[in-house]
């Protein structure tokens, strides 16, 4: 007879309870959790002012790193994986050698706490953005801030980069997601139609296209460039770059919508939210088709490992949890 | 001069600085946080953040709670005047003190009780105010229950004409026998403070207003234009 | 003459009289129940009784808890010597008072604990009797953390001396920070009080002392003849 | 091929979960529970001092009875179960007209809580038990007191009647189970063995004998007369009236046992438990086979129905709660 489970491909690869790793350790709510571009490691950063690195194989913490002295908000790896960025609501950017260990360099500039930070593709660049209200370029072997982007009238959550380097998105206690061309003043776009303080943003990637116009009911656009916004209203909002529209909303959260990541294979995105859960939604019919009671208390960020079947989440339940995507 | 409505810190007797400790930890929250509910007072305030029913019911509304232990009018009014008000902007504020102040008249006590929902106002000018009625007290009837019924009155009559400001009278009934008079302490277990079945109790009408007040701020972020807020 | 070893009841300066409410419920309490396990005290004993933790581990070895806010020595002292010992015949009576006594010394403090042990092996000579040491209190250290650790080795010294009483002291590193010497709200809510995660750690020691003595007493149920006990 | 369950006798009827119905009402713990020997009706004593009338086909309180000023801490009814008899901490004993709900008689003469009572077989006499350390006899019809059992040394917690009418087994705080011969002065048999407060006491129907003689390992003897005891020890014993001697001791209860019932079928024998379990031992075995978890606080008081497939239990958490066995 038919086997009782159907053999799934990778791309239909969702988040399945129950979790493969907990890792404790940190003192306070962990604020951001991302892969390593390469190796199987976690990082973490907390609102206990450090960052930590985790081995999932072993779900051991190998390593933390102080040296912030306020709550960590955002941590990213530069393309290789050689450095570790940092940014902090002591109003610093840290930049640390991942081999190391060590702080390298320490950025400042912003008049408020930092709430993001990113790596140009390149690897030359970092992005930041604050409750300055404003996003900043830094040049990575001088330290120089060398370009500020004006136009948010509210706290910066969240600053994302294009795949090809060439756009910025950001959102905002303002309500928007803005839309910026590299290197030029003034945003491109004001995504107008959340109700509360937008909270993260993601790109999705071209894989993503098809599924998207799907369920936006659009003729597929093969140069189509769309971005998903989470926000304190519940919604999950996909927008069309080019046009400026919202053409996705997808509806279910019960609390603020922390965290959204793309999953690799096109067909879904996943979002962390303050309702504990970690949801998978299809994104072709814009339904929420799985629901993970995730943590104890506010789920606040994802990640989906580069290669390979897993997805990290970070609570302020003190906890990363590692789930296996099957 | 009505002691109960002069801004007053509490004098450290012990000689741990713990209330001031207290108070920093609140003005360093509101620099850090975004809570969309407030809640300040006494100890009733506090106690409330330590039963299950606040991790299920209010947390998930994003919360913060400035209750601390014996804080009179004066207290409460000089916390809110030295930084508890700053950075933060909540939409519903709720403020329950007054119990502590055995030495001040129901009239005095409502009128500080004025003044710190003054304050508040000027500070929070966006947020709804939920000033709670004071419970009952002690395990008979007794004066200071007669006082704590004054006061309520006089709480009534004057907020009734305050726009954004709601009095949430409490139903005594739900804590006072009807035949004897008497307070159960498997409410009150000290006759003071709640269990948690008294909190379910005194919180489920606080819970009814809390949400009806953030759906009138759903409504208007929908009606307004944009820039509006 | 040590006022902390004078056996005085609170002053009701509320006029609500829930003082005294509680002492006449505990009375009427002893008349009625069989506990196995007495506590007795002030607010770090009274607010253990509203944790999960109270329920899941205590109550079932049927306990009372005998616990008032603000007690300080002499009021225990007066509530033992009227009436909330008598009827009863627990095996284990847990005694935690002191940290309100801000005016009187540590060895003031300490002589009227030792005033107290006396009353209770008195009246309860069959009791294991577990002194528990006085918990740190504010945020950072200060001049009332210094005297508790003087009154924690008064006692400790004092009590080792005496048969069926245990002198359980509070391992502080559990509480004070090694490097900075703070006190952590996750565990006091504010710097005196405990939270459900600060009773967990307080209580799991007491746990062990409390199983150990009750085990002496079954070893004991075995070993006598049928008519001792 | 089989049925998934055999098709089991009634003797082996044990209670199952889930509950049937869940009776609350009561404002304190409930003491005891007791069924009606001839309508579906439960009554319940309680701390609150009320006794209250429950038709559990229903599931509903027919009737409160109020009258006591103290703790109500046992209640029995006369074979035809036309009256009611209860025992209260406010030192009284009350005779209830079952009819007209109408407390017909008030006894007064023990000198402390009076903790149990009992009818004799012919309905004419009623026994008491007290913390006075005494068991009275009282006749019915006067009120009078026309006798009174001394011997234990200390509060005498459960009295219970032969079915013959000729003998009493009590317990006691005293650790002692003692058997009386009605009428006679000094306990024929002091049995010692319990470590703590014997709460309960049941005597054995003799269609339990031959389970008992095998769980003791005895030659089964028609003319046994069996007693069980359940103690604060959290031990059960089960005594030959006739030697004196324990003959089982069963273990498992984790907490003070507060009432033992033996299943009409012979083969079982139930007790309620501190543990909040309700548990079901297999006598010939010695073996309990059976858990329920039947309340959220400590159980008081179970009861079997006369004739039909039922069991009520009481608790500390102020339900009475209604079981079937199947």
């Amino acid at each position: 007879g038919l086997p009782t489970k159907e053999k799934r491909q990778p791309a239909e690869w969702i988040p399945r309870p129950p979790f493969l790793y907990s890792l404790t350790g940190h003192r306070a709510p962990i604020t951001r959790v991302i892969f390593h571009p390469v190796y199987s490691v976690i990082v973490s950063a907390s609102e206990d002012a450090t960052i930590k690195i985790w081995d999932y194989d072993s779900g051991r913490c190998e390593r933390t790193l102080k040296g912030h002295t306020d709550a960590v908000q955002d941590i990213a790896f530069d393309p290789q994986g050689k450095i570790l960025a940092s940014c902090s609501a002591d109003l610093s950017i840290k930049l640390w050698d991942f081999v190391g260990h060590e702080c390298i360099r320490t950025l400042h500039g912003h008049e408020h706490n930092v709430s993001s930070v990113a790596f140009m593709p390149r690897g030359d660049m970092l992005i930041s953005a604050s409750r300055d209200k404003t996003i900043k370029m830094w040049q990575l072997d001088t330290g120089h801030n060398v370009f500020t982007y004006f136009g948010h009238t509210d706290w910066v959550r969240m600053v994302r980069i294009s795949d090809d380097g060439s756009m910025l998105a950001s959102c905002s206690s303002d309500q928007t997601v803005r839309i910026w061309v590299v290197g030029q003043k003034g945003c491109k776009s004001e995504l107008r139609d959340h109700q509360h303080v937008v909270e993260c943003v993601a790109w999705a990637p071209s894989v993503s296209n098809p599924s998207i116009s799907e369920g936006a009911a659009l003729s597929s656009d093969k140069n189509g460039r769309y971005v998903a916004s989470g926000s304190r209203d519940k919604l999950i909002k996909i927008w069309d770059v080019n046009s400026g529209a919202c053409v996705i909303t997808l509806v279910g959260h019960d609390n603020w919508v922390r965290g959204i990541v793309f999953h690799p294979g096109g067909r879904y995105l996943l979002s962390a939210c303050d309702d504990k859960t970690l949801r998978v939604w299809l994104l072709k019919s814009k339904m929420n088709i799985k629901t993970l009671d995730a943590h104890t208390h506010f789920c606040t960020s994802l990640d989906f490992h580069p290669s390979n079947p897993f997805i990290a989440t970070g609570s302020v339940d003190e906890t990363v949890k590692v789930w296996e995507c099957r | 001069m009505n002691s109960a409505a002069i801004p007053t810190p509490v004098e450290d007797i012990h000689g741990d600085g713990r209330w001031m400790s207290m108070h920093q930890r609140f003005v360093g929250q509101v620099k850090e946080k975004e809570p969309e509910i407030l809640f300040i007072g006494d100890s009733l305030i506090s106690q409330m953040a330590l039963t299950d029913l606040w991790q299920k019911m209010f947390v998930p509304l994003h919360c913060l709670n400035f209750g601390i232990d014996e804080d009179r009018t004066e207290n409460v009014l000089w916390r809110i005047s030295n930084g508890e008000l700053e950075c933060i902007s909540p939409k519903v504020i709720i403020l329950l003190v007054g119990t502590n102040n055995y030495d001040n008249s129901a009239e005095e006590i409502s009128e500080a009780i004025l003044a710190i929902v003054d304050v508040v106002q000027g500070k929070q000018p966006q947020s709804q105010l939920i000033v709670m009625g004071i419970p009952p007290r002690g395990e008979n009837p007794n004066r200071v229950r007669d006082k704590i019924e004054k006061l309520n009155s006089l709480l009534k009559l004057k907020l009734e004409k305050l726009d954004q400001v709601t009095f949430l009278q409490v139903d005594t009934s739900m804590f006072v026998n009807s035949s004897d008079g008497t307070i159960d302490p498997s409410d009150m277990y000290d006759y003071l403070h709640f269990t948690t079945k008294g909190y379910q109790k005194l919180t489920e009408p606080l819970l009814d207003e809390i949400n009806n007040l953030l759906m009138s701020f759903e409504r208007t972020d929908s009606m307004d234009a944009p820039d509006d807020l």
